[in-house]
């Protein structure tokens, strides 16, 4: 019940992948025959990123990560740019590898402007408009919140964006694989994802660059990936990511289907819990996400007693945090507080089945009920 | 968070959880940082902590501290009680995760504020937090 | 033998990977019970790597490859000391990835002075300590070359920066697993490694960061390695790489041993070949390179006959590089132009026979005599 | 570097490689860049390239353009010769990787020199490179 979290492998990306750790260790840069056919794989996971994304082959860069893609993204583009200019827009809902890069920017002497969002996390496209300064260089907000689902107007904003001659980035690490992108159609410069949230491996990601970007590399080194990202290949976890993306996008419509109707039941059985409301948007949201929150009882600990039941979940405490910062998630959203501490994520995945709904449907009332008998702030 | 088997059975068998009709005491402390509140009610009979009940808003260790901290001072004098530090609870919950130390002096604090207010509504004055003390602000 | 390029996953290390793609794929930064057993492992992993090193396990911290750490712990240490100082002290015979990441620096501002090498590669530790400046930040220098295998003299360069206050980074990705290290007692204050060069798995890689060293995260983002290195970490990657290097140490002094014997063996028959010559050190050298220069001959076209026999080999020659720039290691050893082109190394692992050396000795006079024939260069 | 099938029949299987006795033209061009070496020799006889050989330093590339080169001009009228572009050489390689064009480039540029080499041997101006056309310097 977090496969926002991250996924396991699937068996037969797990099947394409082993060859190329065990065998043809060729380098895909280097010249000999052996590397030929590693070469030949990296090119069709290329492809098949391309083809989910609805972008060029060519404008497919394999990165480490999505941590790494959105840095890459941001930084690459700001010391490219920071001649032409130095002001940045976000949201205040972005996952922290692009909220925390942008900080470190502040920093370096950018400045950042952050679009509130409303009680659902949606950014208005407008706002964004008025946003724009003479010396914006980049727009970046997230496709797909990770913790409470929403799916942000991409498309809107890209168009904003492209009509006024500004680049734009989206992390779409929570929504490749899971919602349909074009990022032709919306107009997206540079579009961040992350193997591990599609059944792909850990460790793999990449970065959409569209031909018009220009960016500072985030590794420098050799000449790999057209001499915009060193390292050596992953090639491995490249043929992996590429076959799960591929597997993702064509069960897509299937899965989402099953998955909308478990999270709505989910959301409906959590909800008649008495004091509970539901974060994040009704019907713009992802089909696998569900975000409650229930007053008087703190995250962490309803997060303990569902381990104790054999379910993984998150929350939006701090006290689940090392940093003891509540989640910056839904303190944006306008939650108070007292409330933000209470909110539990659960994240179904195609493994997720009926019967685990109704487990869930069972345990979660009990343990709200335990935590409250316990809690200074429930009414007596 | 990898909590100790001690503070897990603590955590899901709270001992002393509850309130107390007509206490003699009652402190509640919260952490403004992660928001968590801790509220503990004793009886004093003869100068001893004859009953305490907890209510616990807040993570595990804060419900194991709280839970810890009342079964230490149940029965105690009021200066054996005043005595118990927060490493005393993390040390008989065998420990607790670094960030999660301030759980354990949410309780040693609720617990002085208790005995104070008991103290006060006899008339007598308040002790003093002994300089140096460990705070969960950090 | 191309070891030196890149090594295939050992099987017992694949085995231990395998487990954490498609069962225990809890994240280890949260929870539940699953996410345990991974953080479990990777505590593991990262004993097994400090112990490799002579380091504490919090000072390893666990990256996407060499090209990462090296650019994280340059750019990482020039970002937060910019206040301090912007000199850097390198060698011209570094790997790109730390070269590259130079000469961007340099864009940014900083400055770099490269200590020249002798025509074995070797760096003067003196000429170290006189470059030394009032505002120098980081000395970086490498362990061991890629190209023409010399081990640098470490203890020495890391003895003086330590006296003089200086960081010290060593980018030791050709070094480790391979020759002894001790980060204690050669005053390193960073190393990189990649684990794919010790039958580890790609895409993986950790940068030790001793204890007094303050850097800037490359990858910001989630709290992830004690909040210095963002991003979902690679659980099976840090396993397989763990176990690789731990049996890699285990293993160094039997396979040194071995590897000396074939090196020497094949250095000396194909120096029988008239008009050839060693690059790099004769003593102070891997025990896996090996790398020989024959006139009047070009790099690439000997590397497509071997390939055409089987054999995969690696040149300094620029035309086997998209640059067109030939080997600036050869170069930096005061070669000639002329004969840089003619480079051909090879490297070998713990799976070269004898008769893979034989075999070599027999085809590589064969087709140097081929192409000299064909050659204008070759005197009539 | 991924080579046609061509590219390496060609390259393990030089065709006119050596060197002409006398010969009535030499060429010889080189890349300063990737420090690749050409020469080219040729026999002229009635106007028309009657042997032409070839010596190459260089890469698999330079060495197939080298000797499609020669067996595209053999027989050729020095006008038919001089018309041989790069790109012919490397169409008739069924391709080049780009970064490899410009070897073939070398091949044009040392068939010119031949045939200039020839032509002021014979007492004719040497004809001038065509406006426009590709250098293998980039
Ligand atoms: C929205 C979003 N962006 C970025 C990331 C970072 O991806 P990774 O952890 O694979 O580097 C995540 C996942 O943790 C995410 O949910
Ligand atoms: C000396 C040296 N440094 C750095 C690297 C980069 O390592 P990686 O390609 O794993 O990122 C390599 C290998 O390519 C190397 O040999
Ligand atoms: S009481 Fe604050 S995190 Fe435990
Ligand atoms: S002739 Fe220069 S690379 Fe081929």
């Amino acid at each position: 019940m977090d496969n926002a979290a991250t996924t396991p492998v699937r068996p037969e990306v797990l099947d394409a992948m082993i060859p190329f750790m065990t065998h043809s260790f060729g380098n895909p840069s280097s010249l000999y025959d052996i590397a030929k056919i590693s070469r030949e794989a990296v090119a069709k996971a290329r492809s098949q990123v391309a083809a989910a994304l609805g972008a060029q082959p060519k404008e497919i860069y394999f990165t480490s990560g999505g941590t790494e893609s959105d840095n890459w993204a941001i930084k690459g583009v700001c010391f490219a740019n920071k001649n032409k200019g130095k002001h940045i827009i976000t949201s205040p809902i972005e996952h922290h590898a692009v909220s925390h890069t942008c900080e470190w920017l502040e920093k370096q002497g950018f400045e950042v402007t952050y679009i509130p969002v409303d009680k659902y996390g949606l950014v208005n496209p407008d706002d964004v408009s008025a946003a724009i300064r003479d010396d914006t260089i980049l727009i970046t907000i997230m496709f797909a919140n990770n913790e409470i689902g929403t799916i942000e107007p991409i498309a809107e904003i890209g168009k904003i964006a492209r009509e006024r001659g500004i680049l734009f980035h989206t992390d779409a690490v929570q929504a490749v694989g899971h919602v349909p992108i074009d990022v032709v159609s919306m107009n997206i410069d540079m579009l961040s994802l992350s193997g591990h949230k599609f059944n792909g491996p850990k460790g793999t990601g990449a970065l959409y660059i569209g031909k018009r970007v220009k960016l500072v590399p985030l590794m420098h080194g050799g000449d790999q990936e057209r001499k915009r990202r060193a390292g050596t290949e992953n090639v491995p976890g490249i043929v992996g990511l590429g076959l799960a993306l591929e597997l993702s996008v064509s069960e897509m419509k299937e899965t989402t289907e099953h998955l909308k109707e478990l999270r709505n039941r989910l959301i409906d059985g959590l909800l008649k819990v008495p004091k509970s409301h539901l974060n994040g948007h009704p019907q713009m949201r992802l089909s696998n996400n569900v975000n409650v929150i229930f007053e008087y009882i703190e995250g962490e600990s309803i997060l303990l007693m569902l381990n104790r039941k054999g379910i993984a979940a998150s929350t939006g405490s701090a006290c689940n945090s090392s940093s003891l910062e509540p989640s910056h998630v839904l303190t944006a959203c306008g939650l108070p507080q007292e409330i933000v501490h209470g909110s539990l994520r659960l994240t179904i995945g195609d493994m997720t089945e009926e019967g685990d709904v109704d487990y869930l449907l069972e345990v979660v009332p009990e343990i709200v009920q335990k935590l409250r008998n316990m809690s200074p702030l429930t009414p007596q | 968070m990898d909590y100790s088997e001690t503070v897990m059975d603590h955590f899901e068998n709270p001992r002393n959880q509850g309130t107390i009709e007509n206490p003699d005491g009652i402190g509640e402390e919260g952490n403004p940082q992660c928001g968590d509140i801790m509220k503990i009610y004793i009886k004093v009979d003869d100068n001893r902590i004859s009953d305490v009940k907890f209510q616990t808003f807040g993570c595990g260790a804060a419900v194991a501290s709280s839970s810890m901290a009342t079964e230490l001072i149940k029965g105690k004098t009021l200066e054996e009680a005043w005595e118990l530090s927060n490493k005393a609870v993390a040390e008989a919950l065998e420990g607790l995760p670094p960030q999660k130390m301030h759980c354990s002096v949410l309780a040693e604090d609720a617990i002085h504020k208790a005995i104070n207010d008991y103290r006060v509504k006899q008339g007598l004055s308040p002790w003093e937090e002994r300089a140096g003390k460990e705070s969960h602000h950090h």
